[in-house]
């Protein structure tokens, strides 16, 4: 058996590297000075812009790292991210209709269990019903991203929703008037959330009793049934959180605008993808996960900044493509990433 | 009136099953029957499509027409609709909205000589198709003329103040297309026109369909102290009225009057950059119903034929100061005159 | 039919010596009453009584299918048993799960092992039981650690408890989940075919494991087909045979043949009656091999040898000493580094895997579920694999499916190989039934070379005593037949002659009747006996 | 006639074995649930709507708009009630039929390749260039034609085939798995095929970005008028199809194919260079991804132009409804064909959202993808094995 000869760290140390590599490569333009610009752009300020765009792709990625890691891949965090989205929207819209009124929170609430919901009927359907993931998770994209912009035009007779409000943001004290980083410390509360999934999934997942039988779910759940311990339960428990993930980083995505877009392919536009791409560089690491989610969260955001500078020809098309030759490079020549050596695979107990 | 109840009450047969199945008020009837193609954002997009069906309401409502509509998933739809409904007895002119429309039309407009045809956006050059163009640029270059003024002043209404130290106007497009350059370009040139130093940040989210990017790029141009943003994104755009909102600036929108088909948005958007598809699709088809139809035309509206123009926000009528409003006449009036030369390419800046 | 006690350690302990009754306090430590386990349309144990006194060994042993694996986990609350009692220091127990059977101090180690290869030993050991700190919120690691090493140093195991499963050996593998039980409070351990991937060393370790913890007190049960084992190892072995309970007996009593005979139902062949070689020409030439494994390391350091027509060749060595590296090099699945292979006097060292099967070279492999069966395909897809190109079942692009069915009907019928359906998949045939199909597919087409990596490991008796039969039977056929196993029984008795290997090196060519197991062990492990005249390989090459 | 029964009933058995039969009872059986469920959601989006006349009114609740059956219907008349209607639902089954072969070829060789809308979208890129290209060389004649549009379909089948190859070259040599790679693939071909005809290759006067509307000398002409359906594209694929289900069922490469890609170690040790099977499988697979994007620019859209539809992803919904088939491949792209068809006539007569078909074919695929589900249910008809996805359709 090949065993990965690159370590989590080389690996992202590479990937790192790589994105550097790939970002001088694409945005260099006639030899001007690029750093200068960049260093321009580059502000406290941009860093909580990146976080904002971080969130919905991390989010997807450390949910696909807690479902695949009990040996259920899913492929399908795109679609719940459009379930959360969608369904945050369409609470807090329906929500003013009721005595609960508009309260975003509610709305909130709603949208991560709309998303977990999906993620329960896929869990069941990989489960119990032995599907193929890959095909399950292909099948719950596409159910997304049919029934968001068909349920959008249902309730509001078209595929874009109304405007139906914002986290307010929060600053947190002393902190946010400091001079320079300031902005760091004003933010919503996905980013917030944020902040404090990724340290957490980290710690669930290496220092937790959980975390342990989700290892060991997804590289021999056979062990664990012998001991003891029921595998059904730990990958439920694996996919339902990756639709708790989905949601809280759909429904960040569509509260902080305040809308829903279903045209095209949602507003969602690939960020579930790219959390996919994110977690495979990051070796199913939360934390590298979060690194590679912010990397390509701040090449996005540096590229639309650095269009703003007068002259400078970036083309969105072949930045946008750039996680994507990332994890292809990634996986080809850094070597493989190591997927829980059961993930894809059912099982069944002897009993 | 809601789309389904108008589906529903104008009681059309379907695209396809008027080959087919019967049940339609059209028989017997001679008034004129508009077949309507949209551009793929589809109905209740909020602007470009959703003004040109409420042209052809405001033509049934006034002529008695009838009409059929048609959205294509992709532009690969379009031939076939358009063939469609030349093919089809019971139709007599068929609206195509958009520039997509017009490779396939090019060979349409051949095959269906006796059809009459109308092009929003692009130039097919036959007989029997009426062309409507728009000088986006010139409406672009009012409300950019507005920001500028906006920008060099101290202004506070409704949900938002200008900064009073920044000089900055932004612009926001959907896909990096020609046709959103027209917009940049006129805008950029009528911001330079109220103040030649005047910085004129502009990014482009890469889809129509993206309102997180279209916030996150204005929130970053009001954070730099753009005062105004100016947006040609579609739905990408929303995010940019509510990146206008919490940082408390102003917003322009486009093709339709934004302060009130978002409404929620009526206190930052302080102009529209109006784009008349309604009025065009409507003389259009009065054109038909007058028998004024003129193929090979070319329709080119701009701001003196009110094609184009920036229309005041519903929140800001009453409140611009009288010297913007009459500066905005002046450089209308300029423009119409010739002595304003509006460029329509960013290389022409 | 049976497998020799281990070579180094011919005398084995003596169960009279064992004070039984002193720590046998009354009750047995389990005793199983009239147990039977139904499945659908099978009776897997019938009515099955048999009782295990506290301190003491005893050895399960039957062919595959008599229902051994089927009474442990029943005895280990994996099944519910349809009828019968179990019963646990006298007290009656009635098992829902596992979790039952372990709180009642049941543990057991399977034959396959339940380790999870990314985790440390520690982990593992506790897994399922971690020691928590903070009310559970998170795994106390130190303890752990330290749980395990008290636990290892008590039993006397050599283990890092912080090491990764996959950084260890498959001994020590085994020695942690024997941790795994006793951290679980195991007094009784069942073993399921503890010595199957074991080396002899490892072997012997084992033994000496097992030892250790019937002297604290603990009882053992292991499961297995090895009579030799059972005879060593157990202080009582019962003998299951289809599903029902032959007999118990003191293995003090027991005879290798009165075992054989238990299990099978009548008299087994033991020793293998082999006609004298007739040799004739030389078939395979490997000359000076040199071949890297996966890593690139050198895993055949300049091995050559011959094989002629009529004469079995056998390469005996501990797993891993690079028989698996020569074995593909000389059949075209990895390319050498240096050296040479001839065939009947060609050069064939450059040639492609396909060139060497249409020459006639017949290959059992050694992993048969990754090698010689893709797992989904039916055996009739399965009876062309590696046949496909010849001329016998296509013609130019096309395959030519009736013959090839005709093909597979015949090895299905000769070899008896018995598919649960005929469509059936190769993945829901049995090991054994597995292992005689690829023996007739590759045996039927008439090769002049055969070669048979491990061709009876995880077989069943019946099994083993037909592909053993097939493989003489090809040598009287005159066919050359290059024979690697790592069990010693199997290749002493087999082969004309002996090579062994260690170390990527042929130390030792020899006739098996001129030595010894002890001195054949030695060799294995790389010692020179003493007083054994061993010549170089290639000195022995001609007789 | 008792004797002609028998040798048809053998024939069936054989064709036809329990496995097969299995497989086609899911198939029917997702699709039936798929309908079901359809059916509810579309009840329940009517009565949130607002209409002036609900086809019901339901007590307590209110009217309801959407008739499911009518919508079936209309979906159906919509597919096949006249001949135009008739044209484009071939138009649809031509293009799903070659797309659902390229997944189903990889498929049945143990490889899912989910990047076939890619290798389309780059084969219709090259397939639009050589036809104007080698269209202004050629007379306008059938001579011309006979030269240009082979010759588009042939590039766009090289160029699909090499985007094809690299997933099967870094899931041989380099061990990436092609599930991820060739989604990857798909952002990164849509990615350059827009940014080369936006800025290279395309009609740089237009707003959209296409490319020039290729001459009517490499244009498939209709052969129902009205439509842009051509008999000879769907014979090309029907011919595909029969193709492919004698190369993998009759020939000694297809037997070499499939082995590789279901069990690398055996296909070497048969005697296979199983990495370059492999890596010939993903090439075979992309040349059927980039045929359909040929086709779909000479016989539909005669011109590259951003936004093709999705007919790739629709692909993996035909294969897997098919069982990976390749004749199966035929019912099912007739199937998806016609409800792609009958959407737009949804839409236009009763306002339900087009939307609804993909919801439709999302829930197929997740039903078919759980066949243990209806084993369960039909637990008494005694089916047995295991009829994985990836298995390389064995059970078919």
């Amino acid at each position: 058996m090949n065993r990965p000869t690159v370590t989590r760290r080389q690996g992202l140390a590479i990937g790192a590297i790589l994105f550097g590599l790939l970002l001088v490569g694409f945005v260099i333009d006639g030899g001007r000075a690029l750093l200068g610009d960049v260093a321009g752009v580059i502000s406290a300020s941009y860093f909580a812009a990146v976080f904002r765009f971080t969130v919905p792709i991390a989010f997807a990625a450390m949910g696909g790292i807690f479902a695949e890691k009990t040996g259920v891949i899913n492929i399908g965090l795109e679609g719940l991210l459009i379930i959360g989205a969608f369904s945050a929207v369409a609470a807090l819209w329906g929500l003013s209709a009721t005595p609960v009124g508009a309260n975003i929170w509610v709305a909130f609430l709603l949208a991560v269990l709309a998303s977990t919901l999906v993620a329960l009927l896929f869990a069941t359907v990989c489960i119990d019903f032995k599907a193929d993931q890959i095909i399950a998770g292909l099948a719950i994209w596409l159910i997304a991203l049919g029934f968001a912009p068909f349920a959008s035009i249902i309730i509001w007779d078209r595929t874009n929703s109304p405007s139906v409000g914002t986290f307010p943001v929060w600053e947190v004290p002393v902190l946010a008037d400091l001079p320079t980083v300031g902005p760091l410390f004003s933010a919503t509360l996905p980013v917030f959330l944020l902040v404090l999934a990724v340290p957490f999934s980290w710690y669930l997942l290496n220092r937790t009793t959980f975390g342990k039988w989700v290892e060991a779910s997804g590289e021999d759940p056979k062990s664990l049934d012998t001991a003891g311990v029921d595998v059904r339960r730990i990958r439920y428990a694996g996919v339902l959180l990756s639709g708790v993930y989905c949601g809280i980083g759909g429904a960040g995505l569509a509260l902080n605008t305040g809308q829903f877009v279903g045209s095209g392919d949602t507003m969602v536009d690939g960020r579930g993808w790219i959390g996919l791409t994110a977690y495979l560089i990051g070796n199913y690491n939360p934390i590298g996960a979060f690194l590679a989610s912010f990397l390509f969260a701040a090449l996005d955001a540096l590229q639309l900044q650095l269009q703003q500078i007068a002259g400078f020809e970036v083309s969105s098309t072949l930045v946008g493509i750039i996680p994507y030759v990332a994890v292809v490079i990634v996986l080809t020549f850094v070597g493989r990433t190591r997927m829980p050596s059961a993930a894809g695979e059912h099982y069944e107990s002897d009993e | 009136m809601d789309r389904r109840t108008f589906l529903a009450a104008a009681g059309t047969g379907s695209l396809i099953a008027t080959a087919g199945c019967a049940g339609d008020d059209d028989d017997g009837d001679d008034s004129l029957s508009v077949g309507m193609i949209y551009s793929t954002g589809g109905l209740g997009d909020e602007s470009f499509n959703d003004m040109a069906h409420q042209g052809i309401q405001e033509a049934e409502s006034d002529f008695g027409i009838s009409f059929q509509n048609a959205e294509p998933d992709a532009p690969a739809d379009m031939d076939e609709m358009q063939r469609q409904f030349a093919g089809d007895d019971n139709i007599d002119a068929v609206v195509c909205i958009g520039f997509d429309h017009e490779a396939d039309l090019e060979a349409n407009a051949a095959e269906f000589a006796d059809t009459s045809f109308v092009l929003v956006d692009a130039v097919v050059e036959a007989d029997n198709v009426a062309n409507y163009l728009f000088r986006e640029h010139e409406g672009s270059f009012q409300v950019g003329y507005l920001a500028g003024l906006l920008t060099g002043m101290e202004y506070g209404h409704g949900g938002g103040a200008t900064d009073p130290d920044e000089s900055t106007v932004g612009f926001v497009g959907g896909e990096e297309i020609a046709l959103i350059e027209r917009f940049e370009a006129g805008y950029i040139a009528g911001a330079q026109h109220a103040d030649a130093d005047i910085e004129t940040p502009s990014s482009y989210a890469g889809s129509w369909n993206d309102p997180t990017t279209g916030q996150e790029i204005a929130s970053s141009m009001y954070d730099d102290g753009a005062d105004v943003v100016y947006h040609a994104a579609g739905g990408t755009g929303g995010g940019v009225f509510e990146a206008a909102q919490s940082a408390g600036r102003y917003a322009i929108g486009v093709d339709d009057d934004q302060s009130r088909s978002a409404a929620a948005f009526s206190d930052v958007i302080v102009a529209s950059m109006i784009k008349r598809v309604d009025t065009a699709v409507y003389e259009s088809v009065e054109a038909i119903v007058n028998d004024e139809f003129e193929g090979g035309q070319i329709n080119d509206l701009g701001l003196e034929e009110d094609g184009v123009g920036a229309i005041i926000g519903q929140d800001f009528e009453d409140d611009l100061p009288a010297e913007i409003v009459d500066e905005l006449e002046a450089s209308r009036q300029a423009i119409i005159d010739g002595d304003i030369d509006v460029p329509d390419t960013l290389d022409d800046l | 039919m049976g497998e020799s006690t281990d070579p180094g350690d011919p005398e084995r302990h003596a169960p009279a010596t064992r004070d039984v009754a002193a720590r046998n306090g009354g009750a047995p430590a389990v005793r199983l009453e009239g147990v039977t386990k139904r499945f659908p349309g099978v009776v897997a144990n019938d009515d099955v009584d048999f009782s295990v006194d506290r301190g003491t060994i005893h050895a399960l042993i039957g062919e595959n299918g008599a229902g051994k694996t089927t009474l442990m986990n029943v005895l280990y609350g994996l099944y519910e048993p349809t009828e019968g009692t179990i019963r646990i220091g006298g007290e009656p127990m009635s098992f829902e799960d596992p979790g039952d059977a372990m709180d009642a101090g049941i543990g057991m180690i399977h034959q396959h092992f339940m380790l999870v290869d990314t985790m440390t030993v520690a982990e593992n050991v506790v897994l399922g039981n971690e020691p928590t700190r903070f009310g559970g919120l998170l795994t106390d690691e130190r303890t752990a650690v330290e749980e395990t090493r008290r636990l290892a140093e008590r039993y006397g195991f050599d283990i890092d408890p912080t090491e990764r499963i996959e950084e260890i050996s498959v001994g020590e593998q085994q020695r942690v989940e024997i941790l795994k039980t006793l951290y679980r409070g195991a007094e009784i351990l069942i073993l399921d075919e503890p010595t199957a991937v074991l080396t002899p060393q490892e072997v012997d370790a084992l033994y000496e494991i097992l030892t250790e913890l019937i002297d604290q007190g603990k009882t053992i049960i292991f499961i297995t087909h090895k009579l030799g084992e059972a005879l060593h190892a157990a202080d009582e072995i019962s003998v299951l045979r289809d599903g029902k309970l032959v007999g118990t007996v003191p293995a003090a009593e027991a005879t290798r043949e009165d075992l054989a005979r238990m299990m099978v139902g009548k008299d087994v062949l033991l020793e293998i009656e082999k006609p004298a070689a007739d040799r004739g020409s030389t078939v395979l030439q490997v000359s000076d091999m040199v071949v890297d494994d996966d890593r690139g390391i050198p895993a055949v350091e300049g091995v050559s040898f011959d094989v002629h027509a009529g004469e079995i060749f056998g390469i005996a060595g501990v797993d891993g000493n690079g028989q698996s590296e020569l074995i593909e090099a000389i059949t075209g699945l990895r390319s050498p580094e240096s050296g040479t292979v001839a065939f009947e006097g060609a050069d064939m060292t450059d040639l492609p895997r396909r060139k060497r099967i249409e020459a006639g070279m017949a290959y059992v492999a050694e992993d048969r579920q990754k090698r010689s069966l893709v797992m989904a395909y039916d055996l009739r897809r399965n009876g062309v694999l590696g046949c496909q190109r010849l001329p016998t079942f296509g013609e130019g692009l096309w395959i030519d499916w009736d013959r090839i069915d005709g093909y597979v009907d015949t090895v299905i019928e000769e070899y008896d190989v018995r598919p649960p359906d005929p469509g059936a998949t190769a993945h829901s045939l049995s090991g054994g039934n597995q292992q005689k199909f690829i023996v007739g597919r590759e045996f039927e087409r008439d090769p002049s070379l055969v070669i048979a990596a491990q061709p009876t490991r995880g077989v069943d008796i019946g099994s083993i005593e037909f592909i053993h039969e097939r493989l003489l039977e090809l040598r009287s056929d005159g066919k050359a037949t290059l024979l690697v196993s790592s069990k010693l029984d199997e290749v002493t008795q087999l082969s004309d002659r002996l090579g062994v290997i260690h170390d990527g090196q042929l130390v030792a060519v020899v006739r098996p009747e001129d030595v010894t197991d002890e001195d054949l062990g030695l060799l294995m492990a790389g010692e020179r006996p003493t007083g054994l005249d061993v010549e170089s390989a290639r000195v022995r090459t001609e007789p | 006639m008792s004797a002609g029964r028998d040798r048809v009933e053998a024939t069936l058995d054989r064709l036809v074995d329990a496995s097969v039969l299995e497989r086609l009872q899911i198939s029917l059986a997702a699709l039936v649930f798929a309908i079901i469920v359809g059916a509810v959601l579309v009840f329940v989006s009517g009565l949130i709507v607002d209409c002036p006349d609900p086809f019901l009114s339901l007590p307590g609740v209110g009217g309801a708009c959407y008739n499911p059956f009518e919508v079936y219907w209309t979906m159906i008349t919509g597919s096949f009630g006249s001949l135009t209607a008739l044209g484009r639902t071939l138009q649809e089954t031509t293009l799903l039929l070659f797309t659902g072969l390229s997944v189903a070829v990889a498929f049945r060789a143990g490889l899912f390749n989910i990047g076939t809308q890619g290798q389309m979208i780059l084969g219709a890129l090259g397939a639009a260039l050589t036809a104007l290209w080698l269209g202004e060389l050629v007379p306008e004649s059938l001579l011309g034609a006979l030269i240009v549009i082979p010759a588009g379909v042939v590039v766009g089948a090289v160029i699909g085939g090499l985007w094809g190859m690299l997933p099967g070259l870094m899931k041989a040599y380099a061990d990436a798995h092609e599930v991820i790679t060739t989604i990857m693939l798909n952002f990164i071909a849509m990615g350059i095929a827009f940014w080369l005809v936006q800025n290279h290759v395309g009609n740089l006067e237009s707003d959209s970005v296409l490319t020039h509307t290729i001459p009517d000398v490499a244009q498939l002409s209709p052969t129902i008028g009205g439509t842009r359906f051509s008999l000879w594209a769907l014979l090309a694929a029907l011919a595909a199809a029969i193709g492919i289900y004698v190369l993998y069922d009759r020939t000694i490469l297809g037997y070499e194919l499939r082995t590789s890609g279901l069990q690398e170690a055996a296909a070497e040790y048969g005697g296979v260079n199983a990495k370059r099977n492999i890596v010939t499988s993903m090439t075979l697979s992309g040349a059927l991804g980039g045929i359909a994007g040929s086709i779909y620019v000479l016989m539909v859209q005669y011109r590259w132009q951003d936004g093709i539809p999705p007919l790739g992803f629709d692909g993996i919904a035909v294969s897997i409804l098919a069982g990976n088939n390749p004749i199966g491949v035929i019912p099912a792209a007739v199937l998806f064909g016609a409800m792609q068809s009958g959407s737009v006539a949804l839409n236009l007569t009763l306002g339900v959202p087009p939307e609804l078909v993909e919801v439709l074919r999302g829930l197929i695929i997740l039903f078919i993808a759980m066949p243990e589900f209806f084993r369960m249910i039909g637990k008494r008809y005694g089916y047995g094995s295991d009829p994985l996805a990836t298995d390389g359709g064995e059970n078919v």
